[in-house]
């Protein structure tokens, strides 16, 4: 782990809060394609049933 | 076979299905690479110390930030002129990811500038920019669900975006006149010679490249749900309309 | 159009027509200023500005969802659709009978109301013409966001968030007019670009407030 | 004046209602429109009258010959009968609402505000309000709701005297007016899902 100095806690609250908010982005736009893709799904089962 | 042919939401859902994993591995690769190497590889600056590594976070979300309401702003004219319902699907696929990267530009932002300015925030011009580009994505993401028919919403949501616009630059220079600036100076411009010694560029641009593809995953993924979303709705649509 | 102005006029003017409430608003808020920030004349006259039209600009905004609300609501707002006016005209009435019941007697009421914040003298002056120059921006950008939420059930709510940022270079230049009035400094370049913002609107939100008119109403 | 529609295909919210809809109305005759709630009657009526673009198909004449009557009548509750009526009549170049007022025996009504008018005075203010646009082609949706026996005979008389002056009348209703002029039923014209064309 490279020496971050006096400034350890500037950097990793930094990468810290930007790695949630990714995840955060990542997560919600992921969830939300499945949750359309299986309603849809559902939905035409319906209808094609 | 002209660009616009994708904008078929059928051509356009079957052009997209391999591009999107592709372009998620790619984005993640590239940034894990990037940060890495820029985390583990690179010098402390001899001013700012190691605070210096927040460059590979700050620099590219700031710059997606303000590509992405340019795609939007684009979308948005493709949607008024043509007509074209996915560039108004992809405009508010790209909202929650625009938002999103200002929001890490702006706590990136901040974070390296407190040693500096003594506090946790200072209103400098460009960093309160993006705070005011941020207040116009939470605007534009609101109308998007508060219109419930798509087609009104796209038309709504557009002309906000083109207004938006119009605002957001004149806001950049209203905030730049009315205090003067601690920002940094670029750390890319096209005219200059290289402003970051090339010990930290190479990373940056690895770490953009990284961004860059993840926004075109994330958007593309995007687009798609809304595609089907469209169609979903337009299906319990035709339930109702033949229960009555 | 200008019948169309006349009519809101009358209409503001006539019982539960509200044209009051802006005015009264902004006296309210200006009077609790003090009781937040303390009665330190000294740092309330450094505050006075940018306090002054903050509070006008949220005066605005307060009546800006029943620009077009009142008219959707009793059907006038279709039949001036199929009226030979064009919706542009329609947009622009609209604008200019909020600006004239709310944003120039607000224009008027802020000198005297310096005074309680202790504003310096030339303020007064500079914070009147800011006004006179500035609120017909706001008052363009709100039926512009009207406009956009006309149709929606919560609209009010959401017209905030839509039109304040757009409201923040008006509110940049015009309280920097008020405050280098008040510091005694030269306030013309700010109040030239306070007023190149407001031609600005004027020019181009009238066409987008139609656009987004008429989409609410198919 | 006739007014001539041909291959109409209207819709709400993106998605067509009607379709292949096509007729003519001669001067000084009505079109009752039949159907059920939710089958398309205002969306034509505000199709016809420009509040909308069709989807498919043409209207002659234009927008600006029709004079639209929705189920709210516009009318500002704290301006009286006259104010009101000035005020359109002013929108559409017409000076004297004089005409109007007697036409709907609305002199009496003169100073009263709008919102002390019953339901019969409303909607005989609402047709003096399209009296005085001047234009020949009236479309009216659901004019007779909430009208007792007495004012609905009358509202029959008033439109009868427009249709004798060589106007056109649309009217969406439920109940036979006994005005001179043919029916259409929505029924033959619904969109089907061939015309939705589900966008993917």
């Amino acid at each position: 782990m490279p020496e971050l100095g006096k400034y350890a806690l500037e950097v990793t609250l930094a990468y810290g809060a930007s790695a949630v908010l990714l995840t955060g982005l990542v997560a919600i736009v992921v969830g939300r394609a499945a949750r359309v893709r299986r309603a849809l799904e559902r939905v035409e089962g319906r209808r094609d049933g | 076979m002209s660009l616009w042919s994708y904008a078929n939401p059928v051509r356009f859902m079957g052009a997209t299905r391999p591009l999107v994993p592709v372009l998620g591995a790619v984005a993640a690769v590239c940034i894990l690479v990037g940060l890495a190497w820029g985390f583990f590889f690179t010098p402390d600056d001899y001013r700012q110390g190691s605070t210096v590594k927040i460059i590979y976070l700050h620099v590219p979300s700031a710059l997606m930030a303000i590509n992405a309401w340019f795609m939007m702003l684009v979308a948005s004219l493709v949607w008024l002129i043509r007509r074209h319902h996915v560039s108004a699907l992809a405009a508010r696929a790209a909202a929650p990811v625009g938002v999103t990267m200002t929001l890490i530009a702006l706590v990136t932002g901040a974070v390296w500038g407190s040693p500096m300015w003594g506090t946790w925030w200072a209103w400098d011009p460009r960093l309160t920019s993006f705070l005011i580009l941020f207040l116009f994505y939470l605007g534009y993401i609101a109308l998007w669900q508060a219109v419930e028919d798509p087609d009104a919403a796209a038309d709504l949501t557009s002309v906000l975006c083109l207004v938006g616009s119009v605002f957001a630059v004149l806001s950049r220079y209203a905030v730049n006149f009315w205090n003067q600036g601690l920002h940094q100076g670029a750390s890319l411009s096209l005219d200059a010679e290289k402003n970051v010694a090339d010990v930290f560029y190479y990373p940056l641009l690895v770490c953009i490249a990284g961004f860059v593809a993840l926004f075109a995953a994330l958007v593309l993924l995007g687009t798609r749900t809304e595609i089907r979303a469209r169609r979903l709705h337009v299906l319990r649509l035709r339930e109702r309309m033949a229960d009555a | 159009m200008i019948r169309l102005v006349a009519r809101d006029l009358a209409l503001a003017v006539r019982a539960g027509g509200g044209f009051g409430l802006g005015l009264a608003f902004f006296l309210v808020v200006t009077v609790l200023v003090p009781f937040g920030v303390g009665p330190d004349t000294a740092r309330l006259g450094a505050i006075a500005p940018g306090l002054l039209w903050i509070a006008a600009l949220l005066a605005c905004l307060l009546s800006l969802d029943r620009i077009f609300a009142l008219d959707r609501e009793d059907g006038a707002l279709d039949l001036l659709a199929t009226a030979p006016l064009p919706m542009e005209g329609i947009a622009l009435a609209k604008a200019a009978a909020h600006w004239l019941t709310t944003g120039l007697p607000l224009s008027l009421a802020a000198a005297p109301l310096g005074v309680l914040l202790n504003l310096a003298w030339p303020g007064h002056l500079w914070l009147a013409a800011s006004l006179l120059a500035g609120t017909p921006a706001l008052s363009l950008i709100g039926t512009f966001g009207a406009a956009l939420t006309v149709g929606l059930r919560r609209g009010g709510l959401l017209i905030s968030l839509l039109v304040l940022p757009l409201y923040i270079p008006t509110l940049v230049f015009g309280a920097d007019v008020a405050r280098r009035g008040a510091e005694g400094l030269d306030p013309t370049t700010p109040l030239a670009l306070l007023a190149a913002v407001t031609l600005g609107c004027l020019a181009g939100l009238p066409f987008a407030a139609a656009a987004a008119l008429r989409v609410s109403l198919r | 004046m006739t007014l001539r529609a041909r291959d109409l295909t209207v819709g709400r919210g993106g998605l067509p209602v009607l379709a292949r809809l096509s007729f003519t109305v001669e001067a000084g005759r009505a079109l009752i429109l039949r159907g059920a709630n939710g089958t398309g009657k205002t969306t034509l009526l505000r199709t016809l009258a420009g509040l909308q673009a069709p989807m498919a198909g043409e209207i002659a004449p234009g927008r600006d010959a029709v004079a639209y009557a929705g189920h709210a009548d516009g009318m500002k509750a704290q301006l009286t009968v006259a104010e009101n009526l000035a005020f359109w009549a002013g929108l559409h170049g017409l000076r004297g609402i004089d005409a109007a007022l007697d036409a709907f025996a609305l002199r009496p009504l003169e100073d009263r505000l709008a919102q002390h008018l019953s339901a019969g005075q409303r909607r005989r203010l609402g047709l003096a309000r399209m009296l005085v646009t001047g234009r020949p082609v009236w479309c009216l949706d659901e004019p007779t709701v909430s009208l007792d026996a007495a004012n609905t005979a009358r509202f029959a008389a008033m439109v009868e005297g427009h249709l004798a002056e060589g106007g056109i009348a649309i009217l969406a209703t439920h109940i036979d007016l006994g005005l001179a002029g043919d029916t259409l039923d929505m029924g033959p014209w619904r969109a089907t899902a061939l015309d939705a064309g589900a966008p993917a």
